[in-house]
């Protein structure tokens, strides 16, 4: 089966996010001072061959190996199978 | 004494480390590439500078699984020195070496520049041939030099004296300006400045000399007992 | 999907879409001319590219013609990737500068950054390792928004790719006016060095030799076909596809590594990176050079896109790729050699007898054309050429009489100006120390490096003024090549070459062909006269917005020798007590002054008066007195004058200097104006003999002072200027972040 | 009214992805060969307060001046009302 995976890493709450408050100021500069905060994460798209049964324990495993690192990131993921191949 | 010089897919501070090592030490060294297995046959590890694989997801992630670094894990168990310098702190991060994680510095810039680096610790093999609280002059150069550990981390960094190097003002937002720190067992450090880069006045400072001869110094000593 | 065949060689002469690609109606009926029947549509776009002004210099050649381009020391001369100059020792220094301005303009982080990796491909290709990397930058005025977006964007792409590489970016040069606004100048220099036996040309010989294509695959981006033909090719609308690139800094340290140890294989036969016009360029100039013919397989090109077309893989410019002429047999050495770098190299081609490069696809030959009609027949122009008004304007106006009334006042603003100001904003994002070469970093008036295993250094520097080229692009041409090699000789070394690029407007108005003939007349001459032969460069035409061209812009790189560590000279104070020297008298040249810009809001004048003889001979002078030891610091006077310049000398040196103007017949000049070929000098009191008989001009003016002070008197010894440095300095370091940070 | 605004950003088709070439060579050396292809790009959580007939033109503003930039890159967004504040 190919699976449409898309993985959210995201900095943990109460770690400090540098380029968040870069955006945060430039949106504040250019006049949008509603802008109360904003938090900088990845999102990745990966399309992956996998067994119904494994694709899940798959991505969590590559997750906690590669995409985050959890000593400053969370993550989330989502799994639906590839519509067109 | 023999030194390896791990190289990984865009190292590019391997060379400098390398004649650090051996024109200004005098001492042996080779280079090591990423596939190899084993580094048996030498008495201490050096991870140089660079961008390893592009220092693509996050600086250091991807070297973290190159082979050689189940060795540079076995050589750090079994009490050899090993020193990662800039993007080889940050493999040693990521490999769970040393705790913490970096984040992109403050200011969201590259910063290359010499700076004061303030010796914490002269008690460890690293850097007993600095005074205590001796004042040195390295250069930086990185994107990605900010120290991040969680308050306990931190604590029990203090309490031990594993912070080793701290910036004398807060230059990348480092964490309690850490600037480097040490493993449980004192035999691994991690550092963002280059000592490697400061080990000729021609080139504006050989403060970083010392880092190297501590490691050599220690060395001896504890060879020559055993022998 | 519709193939390109659909456009039948018939449509594109009926409908004339040949336009669409920049061929004009004459250039096509000169290829029906060549190939003897039309052109399809995919050989119509490998004459569109290769006759493009990009590739083929069909207006400016000309110009070119007229550098001097031999010398004792030239080993390669214009026509390889990069100029070859011989440092002696079996050695040999590499370099070569190139524009990425219209990239840049839409894309300023990937724009620059490509810029970086285009020019060390040129090096690497030549068989040398890179070592250093410069940058020259024009922008408009950092007050505008969009401005600051470029400025920041090109900055951090530079270092992004360079400090990735793992090549040092050394120095460069930043300036801003108005005319850059829309159209900002991004000039990249790579200077390497190679061992005389390594060297490699470009060149495809040896019939049946393999062809190996190296590195990244191929993708849609940088073919310029906003033009009609995309949007016949496929059904995606045209804002799905990317007209600018994306650099692989990763990929090409990769490249860098692999094929700088291919380049010692002795069944090596050629090598050429893939720049602008991509395939079509690498391929046809290698067989070109080496009189044969070129065949690819386009269904064996490495592919990072889908269903690409004949037309489409030709005139990609996706980045990080190279092309390489194997001898037969060695294909298995040379493909397993760039594996254990982690790279895909892929024979697609092979080299023929016939002179003409074949292209088949899916079974088909979809282009046959002469090789060299490509490579050598582009059409040569020359185009009108007319003064304009406004520089006969200039020459009538005579020269500005400016007073400035608050000297202090006047010199804390010009430390502000941006062009003046420091660039450590800038450098400090770049690492110039990786390598660990760098002996005098950015800062001072060249960047400096060692070679390793020698005594001998390195000295590398850009430079243009374009105000004094907007002015009188003839002695504004002279004067660029001459800060140059003035900015080498404050450091110790002997200018040796130069790479140039030429940044202009549109050759195809009259008034700014004449700035080009007369500013390469200007540039040509002081190259003779310096003894600086041009081994390369590059041309950017077309820089002009809607507002108007740019000043015309050549920018000089210059590369010089430093015999000895010991002669390493840098613009900083060394010891307090030295004596300072002023070399070269102080006129009332203002227009085009950096004065002038701030207290009038625009320039106008003649330039300068510019003396090429007195020039070389207080060259000499200084140099010699430089080897000779008898000096501490040496500055050149450049924008600002003699007050900036002096300042300058103090910055991070923890000394100050009091300083006697002896001139009497305008303070302002003496304090301010840009009068060309001057210089400031500090001596060691034993050593004020030896010096003063070597440059017998230098005049004493004052010491260098233990108390850090800048006070420079009137010649009745009423102080003008007298400020703590450190306030000087503060507002001269705080300029720049100071423009960046402020909201308008 | 405060607004919860996810902005993705990720690179057109056809440019070239560094990153997520790199991560998918990564995942596959780490036995994952069942990954085809990997895309990075970036999620951007920003709080908001705003007007209901603002909000929505605001932050398709902020994505074509400063979020994302077009030459290279596409975006989407979703807008939400703050649960908590
Ligand atoms: N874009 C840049 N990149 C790197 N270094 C730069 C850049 N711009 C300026 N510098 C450095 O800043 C210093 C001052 O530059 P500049 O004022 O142009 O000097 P000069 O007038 O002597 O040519 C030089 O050392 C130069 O190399
Ligand atoms: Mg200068």
């Amino acid at each position: 089966m190919t699976y449409d995976i898309q993985v959210f890493v995201t900095l943990k709450e109460g770690v400090l996010d540098p380029q968040g408050n870069a955006v945060q100021t430039s949106l504040t500069r250019l006049g949008y001072d509603g802008v109360q905060n904003v938090r900088i994460g990845k999102k990745m798209d990966i399309r992956m061959e996998s067994e119904p049964e494994k694709v899940e324990s798959d991505v969590r495993e590559m997750c906690e190996k590669l995409l985050a690192n959890p000593v400053i990131e969370d993550y989330e993921y989502t799994i639906e199978e590839a519509l067109s191949v | 004494m023999k030194f390896a010089v791990i190289v990984f897919p865009g190292s590019n501070c391997d060379k400098d480390m390398y004649y650090a090592v051996k024109n200004e030490l005098g001492e042996e060294a080779e280079y090591v590439f990423h596939d190899e297995t084993s580094l048996d046959r030498f008495d201490a590890v050096l991870l140089p500078g660079g961008f390893s694989y592009g220092d693509y997801l996050r600086s250091g992630a991807i070297a973290q699984f190159s082979p050689v670094m189940e060795a540079v894990k076995k050589a750090a168990a079994a009490g050899k020195p090993v020193l990662g310098v800039c993007n080889g702190f940050q493999v040693l991060l990521e490999a769970g070496l040393l705790p913490g994680a970096m984040r992109r510095n403050k200011g969201l810039k590259f910063i290359c520049k010499p700076v004061t680096l303030r010796t914490e610790e002269n008690a460890t093999m690293f850097t007993s041939e600095y005074k205590q609280g001796e004042m040195i002059t390295v250069p930086v150069a990185h994107g990605d030099g900010n120290y991040y550990c969680s308050d306990e981390d931190y604590r029990i960094l203090k309490e031990n004296g594993r912070i080793v190097f701290t910036y004398t003002d807060d230059l990348n937002g480092s964490k309690a300006n850490i600037a480097g720190i040490l493993n449980e067992s004192g035999n691994v450090l991690g550092m963002m400045p280059h000592p490697e880069r400061a080990v000729d006045t021609l080139l504006g400072s050989a403060d970083g000399l010392p880092l190297f001869r501590s490691i050599v110094a220690n060395w001896r000593e504890t060879h020559a007992v055993h022998r | 999907m519709p193939y390109i065949d659909e456009i039948t060689p018939k449509t594109i002469e009926t409908d004339k879409l040949y336009l669409d690609m920049g061929v004009t109606e004459d250039e096509f009926s000169r290829i029906q001319t060549i190939l003897n029947r039309l052109p399809n549509y995919t050989e119509l776009g490998l004459f569109s590219v290769m006759w493009s002004e990009h590739c083929s210099y069909k207006h400016s050649k000309a110009v070119l013609k007229k550098f001097p381009v031999e010398g004792d020391r030239v080993l390669q001369g214009p026509g390889e990737g990069a100029g070859v100059i011989d440092i002696g020792d079996n050695q040999a220094a590499v370099f070569k500068m190139e524009s990425h301005n219209h990239p840049s303009a839409i894309e300023p982080y990937e724009g620059a950054a490509t810029g970086v990796g285009g020019i060390l491909r040129d090096i690497f290709s030549m068989g040398a390792r890179p070592v250093a990397l410069l940058n020259s930058l024009r922008f408009g005025e950092l007050t505008n928004p969009r401005v600051k977006y470029l400025f920041e964007g090109v900055v951090s792409g530079i270092a992004g790719y360079g400090n990735c590489v793992g090549v040092p970016t050394v120095g460069g040069e930043v300036q801003f006016d108005d005319c850059y606004e829309g159209n900002p100048l991004v000039n990249a220099m790579c200077v390497g060095l190679i061992d005389h036996s390594d060297l490699q040309q470009g060149i495809a010989k040896g019939t049946g030799n393999p062809v190996l294509y190296v590195g990244a695959g191929t993708g849609r981006d940088g073919i310029h076909g906003a033009t009609f033909a995309s949007e016949e090719l496929s059904e995606q609308s045209e804002s799905k596809r990317p007209s600018v690139q994306v650099g692989d800094p990763f990929t090409e340290k990769l490249l860098i590594e692999a094929c700088l140890e291919a380049v010692r294989h002795p069944q090596l036969v050629g090598i050429q990176d893939m720049g602008a016009a991509g395939l079509t360029s690498s391929s046809a100039e290698m067989a070109s050079k080496a009189g044969s013919g070129i065949h690819l397989n386009l269904d064996d090109v490495p592919q990072r896109e889908e269903k690409m077309t004949p037309y489409e893989m030709m005139l990609s410019e996706s980045q990080e790729r190279m092309l390489l002429v194997i001898e037969q047999g060695s294909e298995k050495e040379f493909t397993d050699l760039f594996e254990r770098w982690g790279l895909q190299a892929k024979v697609i081609g092979e080299v023929t007898d016939n002179q003409r490069m074949t292209l088949s696809f899916q079974g088909d030959t979809v282009a046959d054309v002469p090789v060299d009609s490509l490579a050598e027949d582009a059409p040569v122009y020359h185009p009108d050429s007319v003064e304009p008004e406004r520089f006969r304007a200039f020459q009538a106006a005579g020269q500005p009489n400016l007073t400035a009334e608050d000297p202090e006042e006047i010199l804390l603003t010009l430390l502000q100006q941006p062009t003046i100001a420091s660039k450590e904003w800038v450098y400090e994002q770049y690492d110039y120390m990786v390598q660990t070469n760098t002996v005098v970093q950015p800062g001072s008036d060249a960047a400096v490096l060692r070679m390793r295993g020698t005594d001998k250094a390195l000295a590398m520097t850009t430079d243009a003024n374009s105000r004094f080229l907007y002015l009188d692009p003839y002695t504004g041409g002279q004067m660029a090549v001459a800060e140059a090699a003035r900015n080498l000789v404050c450091s110790g070394a002997e200018p040796l070459g130069v790479t140039d690029c030429l940044n202009y407007g549109s050759p195809e108005n009259p008034e700014i062909y004449w700035e080009l003939e007369r500013s390469t007349d200007g540039l040509s001459e002081a190259c003779r006269a310096l003894n600086t032969p041009v081994v390369g460069g590059n041309v950017s035409l077309y820089n002009e917005t809607a507002k108007g061209a740019v000043y015309p812009t050549p920018v000089v790189g210059m590369v010089g020798l430093i015999d000895k560590l010991d002669h390493i000279t840098t613009q900083t104070v060394k010891n307090a007590g030295d004596a300072v020297y002023s070399l070269g008298k102080a006129g009332n040249d203002f227009a085009g002054s950096e004065l002038q810009k701030v207290t009038e809001g625009r320039i106008y004048g003649p330039a300068p008066t510019f003396d090429l003889a007195a020039e070389t001979e207080r060259q000499t002078k200084v140099l010699t007195a430089i080897r000779k030891q008898t000096v501490q610091s040496a500055h050149d006077i450049s924008e600002g004058g003699f007050a900036p310049a002096l300042a300058e000398k103090l910055f991070s040196s923890g000394l100050g200097v009091d300083v006697t103007l002896t001139q009497s017949e305008s303070l302002t000049a003496s304090l301010f104006s840009e009068t060309p070929s001057r210089y400031i000098i500090t001596v060691r009191e034993e050593d004020r003999e030896r010096f003063e008989k070597l440059v017998p001009e230098a005049e004493m003016i004052g010491r260098v002072t233990e108390t850090p002070q800048c006070m420079i008197r009137g010649n009745d010894g009423t102080p003008l200027i007298n400020r703590s440095v450190q306030e000087l300095e503060n507002v001269w370091r705080g300029a720049i972040p100071c423009y960046l940070k402020s909201e308008d």
